[in-house]
C-alpha cells in the first residue's frame, strides 16, 4: 500500500520531528542545580511515533482528497453521503429522532448518575451550541465572547436566588431575557464590524463581563463565587441528589427538544433566510431591503437568549458558580462544537456537542494526556473533516403548486 | 509628573513586549486571514528552548554574550521550525476549507502544544536566567526604564523597521502582499504561494522566539501557560492597530500597553483589562478597521 | 508549443472538462468558443495549473506540465488573464503592474513596459496611485490585461478580455492582441464570448461543448460554418 | 467482590490546564503513600486503590468529577485543590457520605460555615494567616503604611481582604493601596510604580509565588525598597528559586517549620526516589492529608463518615506538618503558622 | 406615462481627488427604458451606488416620486435597505447572488422588504405568518417563471450558468416590486445568443409597465431597447436623447462609440 518513496518521506519526517522535539522532549534542565537530564528514550518514541503517524496522516489526507469529490461539493443536493440521505428523507429522519428520543428517555435507568450528570452537561452544551449556531452558523457573525451571556444567565439566577430567594422557574425567563438584553446592548455598537474585528470585540466583551464579575465583589461576591444555589424545584418536593440529577437531566432533554423545535422554525422563517443571505453577501442583502443591523441584532440577542437560559440551568445544576467558569476557553469550546458539528446544521451541532463534551470525560482514562489528546483530536477532525461532521443540510424551499388549476 | 513619566515608560515597555508577539500575529493573519491562536504557544516554546539552551550553555561556562547569541539563534531556529511544522500539519490542509475550521484547528493546536510542554517538561514555574545584565549607564534612570526594557524597546523598533522594509521593498515582501490579497492571482504571476506562506510563518515565529527570549528574561520565569494571555493580548493589540499592518501592530501594542499602565496608575489595576478591552471596542467603533488598518474597500 | 491530450478536470464531483485535446503552435492566435458553462475557463485554468488536471497530458514545449504547480508553469512563460480579473484590491494600479512583472529582473525594461501600457490605457495612468479594488469594472479589465502584458509571456491565456469594456476599448484590445502576437511573437489562446471579433483576429479556433471539443478549423471556416453562426455569432 | 478488599480513595484536583501545578503534587503524594501502605499489607488488610480524576479547578467539571468518583465507588476523597471547585463538589460528596480532606483549599467558609461537615483540611484557613501577617507587619515591624496586593483569585483576594480588614481594625496602620493584579500578565511595572507612589513601607501580597516573584523582581528593578510580606502560597522554595537574589529579605507566613521534622524530610526523599524531582506546591499538606485519611480509616476500621470523623478528631497523626488532629469544624489543629524570611536563599523561620 | 419617477439634481461624488460624478442631472420617466452609457470609469456604477445608498453623494439631490402614494421621497442619505423599500432595486455589475442558496430562495430574499414576520412570527408561525410564507413562495415562483428560470428553481445559485445568474439577479430585484429597476451591465459576459434572449426578457418586463434604467456597453442592446439614452464621461452628462440622436452625436462618438454602430 505504501510505496518506498512514501516510506522514505515518512522517515525524513520522523527525523525532522526528532529535531523538533529535541529541546522539549529530550533535554530537561534544572537551572538551579545546574543539571541536565537527557531522556534519550524519547528519541526512539518520537522516531517511531512520528513515522507511523505521518504515514497515517498522509494516507488519510489522500483519502480525503479522493473523497472530496463525493461530499465536499457544496452545491449538489443529491448524491450525498448516506447520513445525509437518511436525514433528508422525512420518514428516516423521524425514525432517527424516535430512536434518539427513546434512548434519551431510558438513559438514566441504564447508567450511573455520573453518566447522567455528564450527559446533562453535554445536553446543556447542545443547547449552547444551537444558540451560538444561530449567531455563527446562520448569521455568520463570529462571536468569541458567547460565554458572557451564559455568565449573565448564571449570575442572574445565583444573585436573584441569593438575595431574593427567587426560584429556578421564576428566573429562567428572566435570565434569558436579561442575556438577550445584554446581547442587544452589546451588539448595537459593534455589529457593523466585519468578520474578525467583530470576533475580537466580542472576545473583549466576554472578558469584560468576566472581569467585572471577578472584581466587583460587592455585586457578585468576586472570585470566591456564590454557593448554595437552589436546585430547580419539583412541585415543592425536596429531591435527593440522585433524583435531582435525573430531574435536571430530563429538564435538559426537554429543553433540547424545545430548542431544536424553535431553532428549526427560526431557520425556516423569513428571518432565518435573511440571516443566511446576510452571511453570504451583506451588500446584496442590503440592496434587497434587509435591515442589516436589525437582522444581526435579532441573531445576536436570540443566541444570547439561549445562553442566558442555559446559564440559569448551569447555576442550578452545579449550585455553585464563580467567574472561573466563564473564561474565553469556554467560548472556544462552544464555538468548536458549532464548527466541528457542521456550521448551520442542527444535527451536526448536537453531535458536535456530544462529541466535544463527552470526549474529555471519556478521555479521563488517558489521565494527564487527556487535554493533549483533546487538542490533537480537534486538529485532526478539522483537517480531515473541515466542513464538520455533518455539513449543513438546510431544508430548502420548494414550490408546490396550490390554488392553481392543474392544466 | 514623575509618576506620569514612570507610568508612561511602564506602559511603553509593556507595549513593546506585546508588540514582539503581535508582529508575528499580524503577519500570519495578514497572509492567510487566520487568527493563529497557536502563536502564543510558539512564543512559549521559544521561551522554553531559550531556557534549556541558556542553562546548558551556562553550565558549560560560556561567556554571557555568547550565551545570549547562541540562545537567540536556538530559539529562533526551533520556534521557526515549530511555526513551519504547525502550518503544514494544521493549516495547510485547510486552505480551501471554511475559515472557521482553521480557527478551530488553531485552538486545538494551541491546547495540544500547551499540554505537550506541560507533559514533556513540567507544570511548575521555572526560573529563567537573567540574560541581560543591568547596564551601568542606565543606573540613573533604572527606576523608570530598566536595561531589559531598553533592550526590548530597541528590539521591537528594529524588528518593526526590518519587517516594514521587508514587506514594502523586497521580493518576498511583495509576494506576501500579493498572496494575502488574492492567492490564485499570486500563483498566476508566478509566486510560489506555499513557500511564501511558510516563509511568513517562519518569520512570524522567529519574532515570537525573540519575544520569548527577551520577555522571559524580563519576567524571570516561564511555564507552559505563559503563551495564552500574552497571545490574547498581542492579538488584541494587532487588531487595535489594524490587523495585517506591521506598524499597526506596534502602535496597537503601545496604545494597549499605555492604556493598561495608566489605568493601573490612575484608576485601579483591578480593571486594567476592562479598560484595555473597552478601549478596543471604542476604537473599533470609530475606526472599524483599527488604527492603521486599511479600510476594506469593496467595489460593487 | 502547447498540446493538450485528453485532458479532464473539474470541481468536486463536477467534471467540467471531459477529455479535451488541442494544440497550439508557436506564434499562433487560437480561440476557444463555446456557450456559457461549456468549460472554457476551466480549460485555461487547467493549463495554468490552478485547477488540477485529473487525467490526460498537457505539454508545453515538449515538457509535461500537468503535475507542476502554477508558479512553475508561469515560470515557463505562461501567463493568464483570468476570468473575473483578479486585481489585487489593495495594491495600487502601479503595484499591480509591478506584480505582473514579478518574475522579471530587468528593472529598466519593466519601467519602459509600464510606460507602454500606460500609453495604451491612459485612464490607468491617471489612476496609477489608486487602489486596484476601487477601479471601475472596465478599468479593472484594462489593468488585468496590462498586468499580463507586463509579464512578457510566451503564451498568453486570455479569458474574455473584452468583458465590460466600452466599444472603443474593445476594438483597441483586439488590436493590442494582434500587435503583441505579431511584434513579440507571443502565442495567444483567446477565450471570448464575442466570438465574431475573436475569430476575426484568430488563426484557428476550437468550439467546445459540454467539456468536449466539437469542432475545429481555421478561423475563416468557423466564421462561415452555419452551426457556429447560429449558436455563437448571433446571426 | 473487589470492593471488600480495597479502599478506594478519590484524588480530585487540577491535573491539566493552567493550574495543574497545584494539583499534580497531591497526586504524587497520594501515590507514594498508597504504594507504601499496599507494600506493607494495606489498611487492616485492605489494599488502597487510587481513583485519580481531573477537575481543572473548574466548578462545573468538579461536579462531574465528583459524581464520577461517587459512582466509581470512591470511599474517601483526597483533594479539592481550589476552593471554588471544592465548594461545588462538596454537596455531592456529602450526599454520598464521603470524607473529603483537602491539602490546599483555604477559603474560610469551607469549614467555618458548617455547611460541609464532611470537609477537613490540612491547611489553615486564610483568615488565620492574614491575622498573623498583619500582626507581624504592624506589631513586629512597626509599619504604618501598607499596600495590599492580590491576584484576584479566590485564595489571594480572600487573604488580602482579611488582611485589609485586620489592618483597619488594628487602628495602628493604614492601607494605602488595595489592588488586584492579573495573573499571567507579562509585566507588573505599573502596579509597582503605583505602590511606590503610595509611599507604602511594605507590600502584603495575597496570591501564589509566580506572581509574587514577578512583583518582587519588578520592585527591585524599579528600585523600590518596601518590604514584601506574603502568604503560604508564596512560602515555597520555588519562589526563592525563581526570584533568585530578589527574593532575599522577603517575608511570608507558612505552616510552622517542619523541615527539621524527619517525616517531612522523608516525604521529600520519597518523592525524589519515586519521581526523580523535588515535590511541588502543597506536597507536604497533601502528604499529611493522605496520612491522616488513611490512618483514620485504619483506626476506625471503616470508611463510614461518622467513624472517620471521630478518628480524625480524636486520634493524633504524625505527619510532615507535625502531629495533627482536627477540630469540630474540620480545620487541622497544630498546623499553626509562623512567619518566615528569605535569608541567603532559604526560608528561615522567625521566632 | 411620461411622468417623472426619478429625479437627480447636481449629483456630485468625490473619492479623495477623483470626482467620479460631476454635477449630474438626470430623470427617469414612468414606464420607460432609459440607458446610461459612457466610457469605462465614467461614473455609471458610482451613480447607481449613490442612488441606492451604498455611497453618500458629496452633493446633490435624489428624489423618487411615488404616484401611487402621492409622495416625493428624498433618497439621499438613506440606508440601502430603506432605498429598496421605497422602490429602487438593482443588479450588480459583478454578480452578487447568494451562492449557497437555491434559486428560489434567492428570489424569496427579494420579497423580504415587502413582508413582515419577525422573531415572534418565526416562533409561533401563526396563520398570518404561514400565509405570508406561502405568498412569498408563490410570488417568487411566478417571477422565476417570468424570467424563464423555473427549471433551475431548486439548484444552488452558484451552479447556474452565467447567463442564468444574470437573469436571477434581475428576478431577485423584481421581487422587491421596484418602482424603478436599475440594471448594471446585464449583458456583460453573455454571448450574442444569450444577449438576444436578454433583450426579449427586458422588453417583456417593460411591457408590464416596469420602468428601467440600465447601464450597458453592448450598443446593439442599448440601441434596440432604450427609449432614452444618457451619456456620461468623466462624471458629467455629455449627451442625452433618443437612440438615433445619440448614435450620431459627435461628442458621443469621439468619447465612446468610436464610430457609428449599426444596430
Ligand atoms: N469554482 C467552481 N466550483 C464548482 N463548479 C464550477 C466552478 N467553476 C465552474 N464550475 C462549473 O464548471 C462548468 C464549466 O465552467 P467554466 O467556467 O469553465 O465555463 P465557461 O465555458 O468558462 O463559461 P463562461 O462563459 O460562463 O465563462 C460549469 O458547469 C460551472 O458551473
Ligand atoms: N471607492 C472609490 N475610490 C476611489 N475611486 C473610485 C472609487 N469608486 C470608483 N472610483 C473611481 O470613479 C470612477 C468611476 O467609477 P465607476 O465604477 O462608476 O465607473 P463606470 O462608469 O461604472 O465604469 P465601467 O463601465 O468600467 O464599469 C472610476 O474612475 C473609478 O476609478
Ligand atoms: C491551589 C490553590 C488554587 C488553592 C487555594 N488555596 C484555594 O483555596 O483555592
Ligand atoms: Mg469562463
Ligand atoms: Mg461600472
Amino acid at each position: 500500500m505504501f510505496t518506498l518513496q512514501e516510506l522514505k518521506r515518512s522517515a525524513l519526517i520522523s527525523l525532522w520531528f526528532v529535531f523538533l522535539t529535541f529541546p522539549i522532549m529530550v533535554v530537561k534542565v534544572n537551572s538551579i542545580e545546574k543539571t541536565v537530564q537527557w531522556r534519550w528514550m524519547n528519541v526512539v518514541y518520537v522516531l517511531v511515533g512520528s513515522f507511523v503517524l505521518s504515514l497515517l496522516f498522509r494516507y488519510f489526507l489522500y483519502r480525503k482528497e479522493q473523497q472530496s469529490g463525493e461530499d465536499e461539493q457544496q452545491g449538489d443536493n443529491t448524491g450525498r453521503s448516506l447520513i445525509h440521505r437518511l436525514l433528508i428523507v422525512p420518514k428516516y429522519r423521524n425514525m432517527i429522532y424516535g430512536v434518539l428520543l427513546g434512548t434519551a428517555v431510558v438513559f438514566p435507568f441504564l447508567t450511573s448518575s455520573y453518566q447522567v450528570n455528564i450527559m446533562t452537561t453535554a445536553l446543556m452544551y447542545v443547547v449552547l451550541g444551537l444558540g451560538l449556531n444561530i449567531v455563527v452558523g446562520l448569521a455568520g457573525l463570529l462571536d468569541l465572547g458567547y460565554v458572557a451571556f451564559y455568565a449573565v444567565g448564571a449570575y442572574s439566577y445565583a444573585l436573584l436566588n441569593y438575595h431574593f430567594g427567587l426560584g429556578f422557574w421564576a428566573v429562567l425567563p428572566i435570565g434569558g431575557l436579561l442575556a438577550a438584553m445584554f446581547g442587544i446592548l452589546l451588539g448595537f455598537p459593534v455589529l457593523r464590524l466585519r468578520g474578525d474585528y467583530l470576533a475580537i470585540v466580542t472576545l473583549g466583551f466576554g472578558e469584560i463581563i468576566r472581569l467585572v464579575l471577578e472584581n466587583w465583589g460587592g455585586f457578585s461576591q468576586g472570585p470566591s463565587g456564590i454557593s448554595n444555589i437552589s436546585r430547580p424545584g419539583f412541585f415543592g418536593i425536596e429531591l435527593s441528589l440522585e433524583m435531582a440529577i435525573v430531574y435536571i437531566y430530563y429538564l435538559m432533554v426537554l429543553f433540547v427538544i424545545v430548542t431544536i423545535f424553535l431553532v428549526n422554525r427560526l431557520q425556516d422563517s423569513r428571518l432565518g433566510r435573511a440571516w443566511i443571505a446576510l452571511r453570504e453577501d451583506e451588500i446584496a442583502c442590503q440592496a434587497m431591503g434587509i435591515d442589516k443591523i436589525k437582522t444581526k441584532l435579532a441573531a445576536f440577542s436570540l443566541g444570547a437568549l439561549w445562553a442566558g437560559i442555559i446559564g440559569v440551568v448551569f447555576a442550578a445544576k452545579t449550585t455553585f458558580i464563580n467567574p472561573a467558569s466563564f473564561t474565553f476557553l469556554e467560548s472556544a469550546i462552544i464555538l468548536s462544537i458549532v464548527v466541528l458539528g457542521g456550521m448551520g446544521s442542527i444535527i451536526g451541532v448536537i453531535i458536535g456537542a456530544l462529541v466535544l463534551i463527552l470526549l474529555p470525560e471519556y478521555l479521563r482514562a488517558l489521565s494527564e494526556f487527556r487535554m493533549l489528546a483533546f487538542g490533537a483530536i480537534l486538529v485532526c477532525m478539522m483537517v480531515f473533516r473541515p466542513q464538520g461532521i455533518i455539513a449543513s443540510i438546510r431544508r430548502t424551499y420548494t414550490y408546490k403548486p396550490r390554488n392553481r388549476d392543474e392544466a | 509628573m514623575d509618576y506620569f513619566i514612570e507610568l508612561f515608560f511602564s506602559g511603553l515597555s509593556r507595549g513593546a513586549i506585546y508588540a514582539l508577539i503581535a508582529l508575528g500575529y499580524t503577519m500570519v493573519y495578514g497572509i492567510i486571514g487566520l487568527i493563529n491562536f497557536a502563536h502564543g504557544e510558539i512564543y512559549m516554546i521559544g521561551a522554553f528552548t531559550s531556557f534549556t539552551v541558556a542553562t546548558i550553555l551556562t553550565i558549560l561556562g560560556l561567556p554571557l554574550l555568547a550565551i545570549i547569541v547562541l540562545t537567540g539563534i536556538a530559539a529562533v531556529v526551533w520556534s521557526a521550525s515549530y511555526g513551519y511544522t504547525i502550518e503544514k500539519i494544521a493549516y495547510k490542509p485547510l486552505r480551501h476549507a471554511p475559515r472557521l475550521s482553521a480557527l478551530i484547528s488553531a485552538i486545538g493546536m494551541s491546547m495540544f502544544l500547551q499540554n505537550y510542554v506541560l507533559l514533556a517538561q513540567t507544570s511548575d514555574f521555572l526560573p529563567f536566567p537573567t540574560l541581560i545584565p543591568d547596564f551601568a549607564f542606565m543606573e540613573p534612570i533604572a527606576h523608570i526604564v530598566g536595561s531589559t526594557d531598553l533592550v526590548i524597546l530597541i528590539t521591537t523598533t528594529v524588528s518593526m523597521i526590518f519587517l516594514m522594509v521587508l514587506i514594502k521593498y523586497t521580493r518576498i515582501g511583495k509576494a506576501m502582499r500579493a498572496t494575502a490579497q488574492d492567492r490564485t492571482m499570486a500563483m498566476l504571476v508566478g509566486i510560489n504561494v506555499n513557500r511564501v506562506i511558510s516563509a511568513t510563518f517562519v518569520i512570524g515565529s522567529s519574532m515570537a522566539a525573540i519575544g520569548g527570549l527577551l520577555i522571559a528574561s524580563h519576567i524571570g520565569q516561564i511555564n507552559f501557560y505563559i503563551g495564552f494571555l500574552a497571545g490574547i493580548k498581542a492579538f488584541t493589540a494587532a487588531v487595535l492597530g489594524g490587523i495585517g499592518s506591521i506598524p499597526g501592530a506596534v502602535l496597537g501594542s503601545v496604545v494597549l500597553g499605555l492604556t493598561e499602565s495608566f489605568a493601573t496608575g490612575y484608576v485601579s489595576s483591578d480593571y486594567e483589562d476592562v479598560f484595555a478591552f473597552s478601549l478596543l471596542v471604542l476604537i473599533l467603533i470609530f475606526k472599524p478597521s483599527g488604527l492603521l488598518g486599511k479600510a476594506d474597500t469593496q467595489k460593487v | 508549443m502547447l498540446k493538450l491530450e485528453n485532458v479532464q478536470s473539474g470541481y468536486g464531483n463536477i467534471l467540467a472538462v471531459r477529455g479535451i485535446s488541442l494544440e497550439i503552435s508557436e506564434g499562433e492566435i487560437i480561440t476557444l468558443i463555446g456557450a456559457n458553462g461549456a468549460g472554457k475557463s476551466t480549460t485555461l485554468m487547467t493549463i495554468s495549473g490552478v485547477v488540477r488536471c485529473r487525467a490526460g497530458k498537457i505539454s508545453l514545449n515538449d515538457e509535461e506540465i500537468q503535475d507542476l504547480d502554477t508558479d512553475a508553469i508561469v515560470k515557463r512563460g505562461v501567463c493568464q488573464v483570468p476570468e473575473g480579473r483578479h486585481i489585487f484590491p489593495q495594491l495600487t494600479v502601479r503595484e499591480n503592474l509591478d506584480m505582473g512583472a514579478f518574475l522579471r529582473k530587468d528593472t529598466k525594461q519593466i519601467k519602459q513596459d509600464i510606460d507602454y501600457v500606460f500609453s495604451l490605457f491612459p485612464i490607468l495612468a491617471e489612476r496609477r496611485n489608486q487602489d486596484g479594488g476601487t477601479l471601475s469594472g472596465g478599468e479593472q479589465q484594462m489593468l488585468a490585461m496590462s498586468r499580463a502584458l507586463m509579464a512578457r509571456p510566451q503564451l498568453l491565456l486570455l479569458d474574455e478580455p473584452s468583458m465590460g469594456l466600452a466599444p472603443l476599448i474593445i476594438k483597441q484590445i483586439f488590436e493590442i492582441i494582434k500587435k503583441i502576437n505579431e511584434e513579440n511573437n507571443t502565442t495567444i489562446f483567446l477565450v471570448e464570448q464575442n466570438a465574431n471579433q475573436a475569430l476575426q483576429i484568430a488563426h484557428r479556433g476550437y468550439v467546445i461543448e459540454n467539456g468536449k471539443i466539437s469542432l475545429t478549423g481555421s478561423a475563416q471556416s468557423l466564421l462561415q460554418n452555419t452551426a457556429v453562426q447560429k449558436a455563437y455569432l448571433g446571426i | 467482590g473487589l470492593t471488600a478488599d480495597t479502599i478506594k480513595i478519590g484524588v480530585a484536583g487540577p491535573h491539566s490546564g493552567d493550574l495543574a501545578s497545584y494539583g499534580l503534587p497531591t497526586v504524587n503524594a497520594a501515590k507514594i503513600i498508597a504504594d507504601k501502605i499496599n507494600a506493607s499489607g494495606g489498611i487492616n488488610g485492605k489494599m488502597v486503590e487510587l481513583l485519580i480524576e481531573d477537575t481543572v479547578c473548574k466548578p462545573e467539571i468538579a461536579t462531574n468529577t465528583a459524581t464520577k468518583l461517587v459512582s466509581d465507588g470512591a470511599q474517601m476523597i483526597l483533594g479539592g485543590i481550589c476552593s471554588g471547585a471544592t465548594k461545588a463538589a462538596l454537596p455531592i460528596y456529602l450526599d454520598a457520605g464521603l470524607l473529603v480532606i483537602s491539602p490546599s483549599a483555604t477559603n474560610p467558609p469551607l469549614t467555618q460555615s458548617g455547611d460541609y461537615p464532611n470537609f477537613f483540611r490540612t491547611i489553615a484557613p486564610d483568615d488565620a494567616q492574614a491575622q498573623l501577617d498583619v500582626d507581624f507587619a504592624i506589631e513586629t515591624m512597626g509599619y504604618t503604611k501598607i499596600a495590599v496586593i492580590h491576584d484576584k483569585g479566590d485564595y489571594g483576594k480572600g487573604f488580602a481582604e482579611f488582611a485589609k480588614q485586620f489592618i483597619e481594625a488594628s487602628g495602628k496602620a493604614e492601607v494605602v493601596l488595595f489592588e488586584g493584579v492579573t495573573p499571567g500578565q507579562v509585566d507588573y511595572s505599573a502596579v509597582v510604580q503605583k505602590v511606590k507612589q503610595s509611599g507604602a513601607e511594605t507590600v502584603i501580597f495575597g496570591g501564589y509565588h509566580p506572581e509574587a516573584s514577578k512583583i518582587i523582581t519588578m520592585m527591585k528593578k524599579k528600585r523600590l525598597d518596601a518590604t514584601f510580606i506574603s502568604d503560604d502560597g508564596v512560602k515555597d522554595q520555588t519562589f526563592v528559586k525563581v526570584a533568585q537574589e530578589n527574593a532575599e529579605g522577603a517575608y511570608a507566613s507558612g505552616p510552622k517549620d517542619t523541615s527539621n521534622n524527619p517525616l517531612a524530610q522523608q516525604a521529600v526523599q520519597e518523592h525524589k526516589d519515586m519521581f526523580g524531582t523535588d515535590p511541588g506546591a502543597f506536597f507536604e499538606n497533601a502528604y499529611s492529608a493522605m496520612l491522616a485519611m488513611t490512618s483514620a480509616a485504619a483506626n476506625a476500621d471503616s470508611t463510614d463518615l461518622a467513624a472517620l470523623k471521630k478518628a480524625l478528631q480524636t486520634v493524633p497523626v504524625e505527619t510532615p506538618l507535625g502531629s495533627i488532629t482536627f477540630d469540630e469544624k474540620g480545620d487541622a489543629i497544630g498546623v499553626g503558622f509562623s512567619v518566615y524570611q528569605v535569608q541567603n536563599g532559604e526560608w528561615v523561620e522567625l521566632k | 406615462m411620461s411622468e417623472t419617477i426619478l429625479e437627480v439634481h447636481g449629483l456630485t461624488m468625490d473619492f479623495g481627488g477623483v470626482r467620479a460624478l460631476n454635477n449630474l442631472d438626470l430623470d427617469v420617466r414612468s414606464g420607460e427604458i432609459a440607458a446610461l452609457i459612457g466610457p469605462n470609469g465614467a461614473g455609471k456604477t458610482t451613480f447607481f451606488n449613490c442612488l441606492t445608498g451604498l455611497y453618500l453623494p458629496t452633493k446633490g439631490d435624489i428624489f423618487l416620486y411615488r404616484r401611487d402614494k402621492d409622495k416625493k421621497i428624498s433618497l439621499k442619505g438613506l440606508k440601502p435597505n430603506k432605498v429598496t423599500e421605497h422602490g429602487l432595486a438593482r443588479t450588480f455589475q459583478n454578480i452578487r447572488l447568494f451562492p449557497m442558496m437555491t434559486v428560489l430562495e434567492n428570489v424569496m430574499i427579494g420579497r423580504h422588504c415587502r413582508t413582515k414576520a419577525f422573531v415572534i412570527g418565526a416562533f409561533f408561525r401563526g396563520p398570518r405568518t404561514r400565509r405570508e410564507e406561502e405568498e412569498i413562495i408563490e410570488m417568487s415562483h411566478r417571477i422565476l417563471e417570468k424570467v424563464g428560470l423555473s427549471r433551475f428553481e431548486n439548484d444552488f445559485a452558484m451552479n447556474l450558468p452565467y447567463g442564468a445568474q444574470r437573469r436571477l439577479e434581475i428576478a431577485r430585484a423584481l421581487a422587491t416590486e421596484p418602482v424603478l429597476l436599475l440594471l448594471d451591465e446585464p449583458a456583460a459576459g453573455m454571448n450574442p445568443y444569450e444577449t438576444i434572449e436578454l433583450v426579449n426578457l427586458i422588453q417583456e418586463i417593460a411591457t408590464d409597465g416596469q420602468s428601467i434604467l440600465l447601464i450597458e456597453h453592448d450598443m446593439k442592446l442599448v440601441m434596440s431597447l432604450s427609449d432614452r439614452i444618457f451619456v456620461m464621461d468623466y462624471g458629467k452628462k455629455i449627451a442625452q436623447g433618443r437612440p438615433e440622436e445619440i448614435r450620431l452625436n459627435p461628442a458621443v462618438i469621439t468619447a465612446y462609440l468610436g464610430e457609428e454602430v449599426d444596430a
